[in-house]
């Protein structure tokens, strides 16, 4: 979330404020930097990608007003519109959280992390442990949620970026000048080793594989909040309350320690240059370590709340949202962290709307959702070549 | 085969005596002799049968290219590779089926490899969803004879639909007639122009990315491939979408592959209860073979050229390789169709080998594991691609399978003693990522590199301290050039 | 004229870093473009051979319009180049670097490719021969089969320039040949500039900043600053141009103590 | 070049191996008995594979007394067929190779079954197919080619059948696009709506955990049913989102759905679904519930779907077995136990009486409606039968007709 990229432009109904005196001293406040300006990004993309999807919607159904019989497709957007954006956005943070795995490790090492995805699997999978060991000591209900929950996010991110940080180590720190492509088949056999690993551990320890958080049957999560949108009433379910939060106050996180830390610092020079910086004193190696354990605490955190709200994980169940989440990064343009948040929130968005939608065109059908995203992202490529937010690669010759 | 060259000057003494073509040959003769000699060796019956076979099914089946390594005089060498191919190959194979049917999945993914290799190796194109083409031949042999109730089959455009038919005009009965005798080689064409044509339309809006968007875009396509073939079952049947198309034809089967079956296998004393079952796959390994050997052909060919040169050009640096003239995109595309190409041929031989292709034949992971035979052969070496292929198809399909079944007779002979949750048959998977992991961690260039890959290798530390960066400038006010001279 | 701009335009976001300039060079001349960093001569040079889409202006070259084409046209119409940072196909021998040159005049057909036929033959032996003939004229005998990122400095500029000239080109755009060269290199590159010339009969234009070699070989010299050109003519008229003077003297003040002895 | 290194590694490695070969002397006699299983053990779908690979081994260690008497060793060799179908049919090149496998019980997935079989057929082994319910799996009309579950075009009708009986008038089909699954939901659809049940929506997805959205259009039109063709990792996570978003109606799933597991995952929410099945409960059935517990016993966990089709695969293996042997005095050929395979008739197995029709589909399936009782896994053998149908195979149903002619 780089504070440049959206930063107020000449020439805006706002220049009077922008120009004031007040403002200018605000805005360099952290603040503003760190607080105000995130959250009114993330606003901002929620805001437009909402507004614009739902428009292309109603234009469907304005072109297409009764694609079935007794159907009538404006009815149904308006009757669905609040649960597909609450789902659109609860998934689309899952995504973007992991997209930023991708993101970061490519910004240092231009290089596509494969085994990101199970990194994503290996946190949904200790978030269930830690709930499980909880639940079979029998004190799962006596601790208040939201402990719960933060504790759940910390030991799943945590373990999962210290394994990010020790595949890093042992598998692609080796091969730092090996052609670009090796990396991407260790990492191809990292991930068949992951998913064998946590599938041969649950099944001594558990003697299963599907792990179903024992969250269930507690009221907080289980209970879903009534919400009522004019004449309907939505159900939003909690967790994805607890995505939505958790992953803001993890995104401010990470933009604060990027942009207003030392480490950071280091961090992004040596995305720009990294013989460079490694000659400016930046301690590389431990740099591209810390790069890892990040980008690793993000998807396994990401995983944690993904299985806390989809209820139930397997060893196999990274590589649907892998795959989402690295075209998301793409789409945002790979290597910018605020391209991976808004790649992700337009996937999960597009997503739910095509989901919800496309069942009332039968000849089409939700069967083409992966189709049309990817048609998305392709058609977005062409004419941006480096993504939405991607800076533009003019090779210098 | 003539651009398999010798070995590279011998350093020790093993190798200065290896290099010399006599004992070159005689080598390599030794080595052919004594692998045929295991494998007849083998004896079904014993405990350690599986250990047994999974060490001797490599030994034997890298022969061809122990063969074509060594150095040796280029007629014997031809004469051995012929004699292993139409003779011993085929002997072998009769006696022990399984590596007959290793041998053709071997043809069928070393082809693979080398068509993704011209654009991945060659071109350096990172294409992840080459797999996309390969359903495209594989799926146009599949509708044009598969029984399977399709649009197709209903419209009687199909193969099976007039050979069933007892009733033909003559027109027809002459179009059974070709069908029966060539349509096999005639959509095997057809499977090399449409795969072909489908990777220029892939290629035209999408060249223009740079590699690790290509990848991503090249795997959405796919996906996008099979989630079509998967679902274009409605409104109209055109694959008959997850069911998938069964009891695809076979090319016909020429009357004297059973009779050398038959005789092979009474010269070896054996049983064969159908004949005309080995016969087919023998057939299937013919095709292979000779598919395999011409893609070789081709490869080595399109490298040896301005084709060759011009993607090695962009593979290095696409700014200065276009400055020189080398159109990119026409360029980029002939990489794309090529490689497409030989995944469309190879794709209508699978079809009528497996008799049966669904969507699920056709995965991201098929990409992958195509991807890792190029990558841990080594990229752009052809002989690397093919080693590549060869050891991770048996790894994958004999190597492992027999290390359980192993696992598994000792633990039936009671001598040892696994938990069921361990069962050996369930962690292939497992071994089969340490087995990339570390051959790639040990072999970082591939097994075989291309001889350039192999010196960068060499000097990778110094190539950091060539002056790439522009010099610092402004030399006038130095030498004082300006104003006076 | 061979090679006639009109009026250039090229601007990056806010930054005009070629504007209006007009150029022509004449046919069998060696001329310069000089000017200080950042005076927009490589856009300059980006912009005839089409890795840059000009904003406004013309080009024409040899009776024919530019705008438009792609590099590898541009390569086919006549104009060659070298790159101010080396790019070399660094994992290909120097022979087959300069056989890339040759692309643009070869009839590339896959028919033939696949078939051997004997045109297809016929042609890579041209092309072998003519890459050797090169190989000599550049100085680089003996180095054919070596890779050529492992040649020393020196040599990597001069197949750069060998490779250029394998496309036959009537028009040669060095981009600060000589740049991290001693003198005595320098002499030497002159003389073979000298020679691509007279010999191959192929007009040759530099960007430079070694005023020794710039006004020991041009005919012509033209100056821009900040993207304009403000002087040409003569190396003599250049010299005497007060203009040009107080481009190079305004930065000395900046510039400090940089130098062009960093010899690889 | 590193080639000869690894030659020389390869050739010594091969001698040794060969020499301790010939000096570990051939332990088996003539009188070995191999049963082989192909089912996927590892990725995803191995759950289940596993499950059907365990219920094989539980099998052989129980009923193959007789033919030890007899004075056979049986011993069982599982594959993993990766749910690939190379991997399918390299695999039943290598079964195949081995004289002493009689008998494949096998696969999970029609898309490896189909091209395997080819293979074993041409060598006349028998393969008895536990889950493969596709009908081109017995349409083929394969001597050697049989299955003991039920069909996808007549499981998918009975679930609509027992719909428009409840009185059901609107149903939501969802699938999850394998060919199972997708089959299974189309022959509910295609019934469903030629008895009046109007389809809101018939939709595929391979998403298996995430039904947020999926789940939207299916409330807005509150169909009274939702049928989901898949297998129960996807469906039970499907419901119990559907459940917490307020869907109320009711739900129906295939086979795929009867595993303790569909109770642990959706809980509570698994109440009262309905799954149409060939296995009864073993609450009901004496022998299913011996074979719960026998298999809980030794294995650690419940069996999956498809385990019990897996035991009565096994166990007409080795009874067709048992029976060539005494025919022909000896060892049989793997004909004559395909002969004897085909030949099984009345057959009392965990999964209702089995005679085997030409094609290799028992002549007459018993089809139950079952209902789940409680959302505790271990309250999973007590769901009760609700409905029990019987249904003759196409082949069995085609000569009835033709026996009693249309008056």
């Amino acid at each position: 979330m780089s504070s440049e990229s959206l930063s107020p432009r000449q020439g805006g109904l706002l220049d009077p404020l922008i120009q004031s005196e007040a403002w200018q001293r605000f805005s360099h406040t952290g603040f503003y930097r760190f607080i105000v300006f995130p959250i009114g990004q993330i606003i901002v993309f929620i805001v437009a990608a909402t507004v614009f999807l739902t428009a292309l919607a109603y234009l469907v159904a304005l072109l297409i007003p009764e694609p079935r019989p007794n159907i009538v497709l404006s009815d149904q957007i308006s009757r669905q519109l609040p649960g597909m954006v609450i789902s659109g956005i609860s998934i689309g943070f899952v995504y973007a959280m992991v997209a930023l795995g991708y993101t970061l490790v490519y910004g240092v090492l231009k290089f596509i992390n494969f085994a990101h995805s199970e990194i994503f699997m290996f946190g949904s999978v200790i978030g269930f442990a830690f709930m499980n060991f909880l639940s079979s000591a029998g004190v799962l209900a006596d601790w208040n949620p939201v402990v719960l929950v933060i504790a759940t996010i910390l030991i799943s991110g945590i373990a999962s970026g210290l394994l990010a940080v020790l595949i890093e180590r042992v598998a692609y720190k080796p091969l730092r000048n090996a052609p670009r492509l090796v990396p991407l088949i260790t990492a191809i056999g990292i991930s068949f080793i992951l998913q064998d690993v946590v599938r041969a551990l649950a099944s001594i320890t558990i003697n299963d594989f599907n792990l179903t958080y024992p969250t269930r049957n507690i009221a907080f999560f289980q209970n879903p909040i009534p919400v009522v949108i004019g004449t309907n009433e939505v159900r939003v379910r909690m967790t994805s309350i607890i995505i939505v939060i958790a992953a803001v106050i993890m995104l401010l996180a990470l933009n604060y320690f990027v942009n207003g830390t030392k480490a950071g610092r280091g961090i992004r020079a040596i995305s720009m240059d990294q013989a460079t910086s490694g000659l400016m004193g930046i301690p590389v190696n431990l740099m591209i370590s810390l790069t890892f354990f990040i980008g690793g605490a993000f998807g396994g955190a990401a995983g944690a709340l993904f299985g806390l709200n989809v209820g139930n994980v397997t060893p196999y169940i990274g590589f649907i949202p892998g795959l989402k989440a690295f075209t998301a990064a793409v789409l945002g343009g790979i290597g910018n962290i605020t391209g991976a948040l808004l790649g992700g929130l337009l996937i999960g968005m597009i997503e739910a709307f095509l989901n919800g939608l496309l069942p009332y065109f039968p000849a089409i059908g939700i069967r083409y959702t992966d189709i049309i995203t990817f048609g998305i992202l392709i058609a977005v490529l062409i004419f941006r070549p480096s993504g939405l937010l991607g800076e533009r690669v003019d090779e210098k010759v | 085969m003539a651009t398999v060259s010798a070995m590279t000057p011998a350093k020790t003494g093993f190798r200065e005596i290896l290099s010399r073509p006599a004992v070159g040959l005689a080598v390599a003769i030794l080595y052919v002799v004594v692998a045929v000699l295991f494998v007849f060796m083998l004896d079904r019956r014993s405990l350690w049968y599986p250990l047994a076979s999974l060490v001797i099914a490599p030994i034997f089946l890298l022969s061809p290219l122990v063969v074509a390594s060594l150095s040796m005089p280029r007629i014997a060498r031809i004469v051995l590779l012929v004699v292993m191919f139409a003779v011993v190959m085929p002997v072998v194979g009769i006696s022990n089926p399984p590596y007959l049917e290793l041998a053709v999945q071997i043809s069928i993914f070393a082809g693979l490899a080398l068509g993704l290799n011209i654009v991945v190796g060659f071109a350096g194109l990172l294409d992840l969803g080459y797999v996309a083409f390969f359903a495209v031949g594989a799926y146009l042999w599949g509708m044009a004879t598969s029984p399977s109730e399709t649009i197709f089959t209903e419209n009687a455009w199909t193969v099976s639909y007039w050979a069933s038919n007892p009733d033909l005009s003559p027109l027809a009965a002459g179009f059974v007639a070709f069908v029966q005798s060539g349509a096999f080689f005639f959509v095997m064409f057809i499977g090399i122009a449409a795969a072909g044509l489908v990777g220029v339309l892939l290629g035209l809006p999408v060249l223009r990315l740079r590699g690790d968007y290509l990848a991503i875009v090249t795997l959405g396509f796919g996906e996008v491939i099979r989630i079509f073939a998967r679902n274009l079952d409605s409104p109209i049947n055109f694959t008959n979408g997850a069911q998938g198309l069964r009891n695809i034809a076979a090319p016909p089967l020429p009357g004297f592959y059973i009779s050398f079956t038959e005789s092979i296998a009474s010269v070896l004393g054996l049983r064969v209860d159908n004949p005309a079952v080995l016969a087919k796959q023998l057939l299937f390994y013919t095709i292979g073979l000779v598919l395999l050997f011409v893609i070789i052909l081709v490869c080595f060919r399109l490298k040896d050229s301005v084709i060759g040169r011009a993607w090695t050009a962009i593979r290095e640096d696409e700014i200065a390789a276009i400055a020189m003239g080398v159109p990119l995109v026409r360029m980029k595309l002939l990489a794309f169709a090529s490689g497409a190409a030989f995944a469309g041929a190879i794709g209508v031989l699978y079809a009528a080998k497996q008799t049966f292709i669904d969507p699920q034949s056709f995965i991201l992971l098929q990409s992958i594991t195509i991807l890792a035979m190029v990558i841990v052969g080594g990229m752009g070496n052809v002989k690397g691609v093919v080693l590549g292929a060869m050891i991770i198809t048996l790894v994958e399909l004999h190597t492992l399978p027999n290390l359980s079944l192993q696992l598994n007779a000792l633990r039936n002979a009671g001598q040892l003693n696994i938990p069921t949750q361990l069962d050996p048959a369930k962690y292939q998977p497992l071994v089969f990522g340490f087995v990339l992991v570390l051959m790639m961690l040990f072999r970082p260039a591939g097994l075989l590199p291309e001889k350039s890959r192999r010196l960068e290798l060499m000097e990778r530390n110094e190539d950091d301290e060539l002056p790439k960066e522009e010099p610092i400038s402004d030399a006038v006010l130095v030498d004082g050039s300006v104003p006076q001279e | 004229m061979l090679l006639k701009v009109n009026n250039l335009v090229k601007s990056f976001g806010g930054i005009r870093a070629v504007r209006d300039v007009t150029i022509g060079i004449s046919e069998g001349s060696i001329s310069s473009i000089i000017g200080p960093n950042g005076a927009g001569k490589t856009t300059f040079f980006n912009l005839l051979t089409g890795i840059y889409k000009p904003d406004q202006g013309s080009i024409d070259f040899n009776g024919r319009s530019l705008i438009g084409l792609r590099p590898d046209q541009v390569n086919k119409a006549g104009i060659a180049r070298t790159f101010q940072s080396i790019r070399l196909f660094g994992n290909m021998t120097v022979l087959e670097n300069i056989m890339v040159g040759t692309h643009s005049r070869l009839h590339i057909s896959l028919p033939h490719t696949l078939l051997r036929t004997r045109r297809f033959k016929e042609q890579e032996r041209l092309v072998q021969e003519k890459a050797s003939m090169l190989l000599k004229f550049a100085g680089l005998s003996g180095k054919g089969d070596e890779l050529s990122k492992n040649l020393p400095y020196g040599d990597q500029r001069r197949i750069e320039i060998a490779r250029a000239l394998a496309s036959d080109p009537k028009l040669i755009l060095l981009d600060e040949p000589t740049a991290g060269m001693n003198p005595q290199e320098s002499a030497e590159a002159m003389s073979l500039f000298r020679k691509i010339r007279d010999e191959l009969g192929i007009t040759v234009v530099l960007i430079e900043h070694d005023m020794r070699v710039v006004m020991g070989i041009s005919e012509h010299i033209d100056v821009l600053d900040y993207g304009q050109k403000i002087a040409e003519g003569t190396p003599e008229e250049i010299r005497a141009n007060p203009r040009v003077v107080e481009a190079y003297l305004g930065r000395r003040a900046m510039g400090g103590g940089a130098n062009n002895d960093s010899a690889a | 070049m590193k080639l000869n290194k690894v030659v020389g590694l390869l050739s010594s490695a091969a001698l040794a191996t060969a020499l301790s070969v010939s000096l570990v002397a051939a332990q088996d006699g003539d009188n070995v008995i191999r049963i082989a299983s192909q089912t996927p053990l590892s990725g995803p779908q191995s759950v289940l594979g596993v499950s059907m690979s365990n219920a094989v081994r539980l099998a052989i260690d129980e009923l193959s007394q007789p033919l030890v008497d007899m004075g056979y060793t049986v011993e069982y060799v599982p594959f993993d067929d990766q749910a690939t179908p190379e991997v399918g049919v390299s695999n039943a090149q290598q079964i195949v190779a081995d004289p002493s496998i009689l008998a494949v019980v096998g696969h999970l997935n029609s898309g490896v079954a189909i091209p395997s079989s080819e293979v074993y057929n041409e060598n006349d082994l028998v393969m008895i197919s536990p889950a493969n319910t596709n009908p081109a799996i017995t349409d083929r009309g394969y001597a050697t080619v049989n299955r003991v579950c039920g069909r996808d075009d007549l499981q998918g009708p009975t679930g609509a059948n027992y719909a428009a009986e409840l009185g059901i008038t609107s149903a939501y089909v969802l699938h999850d696009t394998t060919a199972y699954g997708q089959g299974v939901a189309e022959y509910f659809q295609d019934e469903a709506e030629r008895l009046g049940i109007t389809v809101l929506g018939f939709e595929g997805t391979e998403e298996a955990s995430n039904f947020d959205a999926i789940i939207q259009p299916i409330l807005a039109q509150s169909p009274e049913l939702i049928y989901f063709g898949g297998i129960y990792s996807q469906t039970a996570a499907f419901l119990a989102q559907a459940r917490a978003a307020g869907y109320e109606g009711l739900f129906m799933g295939p086979d795929g759905t009867d595993s303790t597991e569909f109770a642990a995952i959706a809980g509570d929410a698994a109440v009262g679904t309905l799954y149409t099945t060939v296995a009864g409960p073993a609450s009901i059935y004496p022998n299913a519930a011996a074979f719960i517990e026998s298999y809980t016993e030794a294995f650690g966990e419940g069996p999956q779907p498809f385990a019990a089709q897996s035991y009565d695969s096994t166990a007409i293996a080795l009874q067709a077995i048992q029976a060539a042997i005494e025919s022909t005095g000896g060892l049989p050929s793997r004909a004559d136990v395909a002969a004897a395979v085909r030949a099984t008739a009345d057959y009392e197995g965990l999964t209702g009486t089995i005679t085997f029709d030409a094609n290799g589909d028992p002549e007459i399936g018993l089809y139950y409606v079952i209902e789940v009782v409680s959302g505790d896994p271990a309250e999973w053998s007590n769901n009760s039968i609700i409905a029990t149908l019987e249904i003759p195979s196409p082949l069995t149903a085609a000569a009835m007709a033709e026996a009693t002619p249309a008056s």
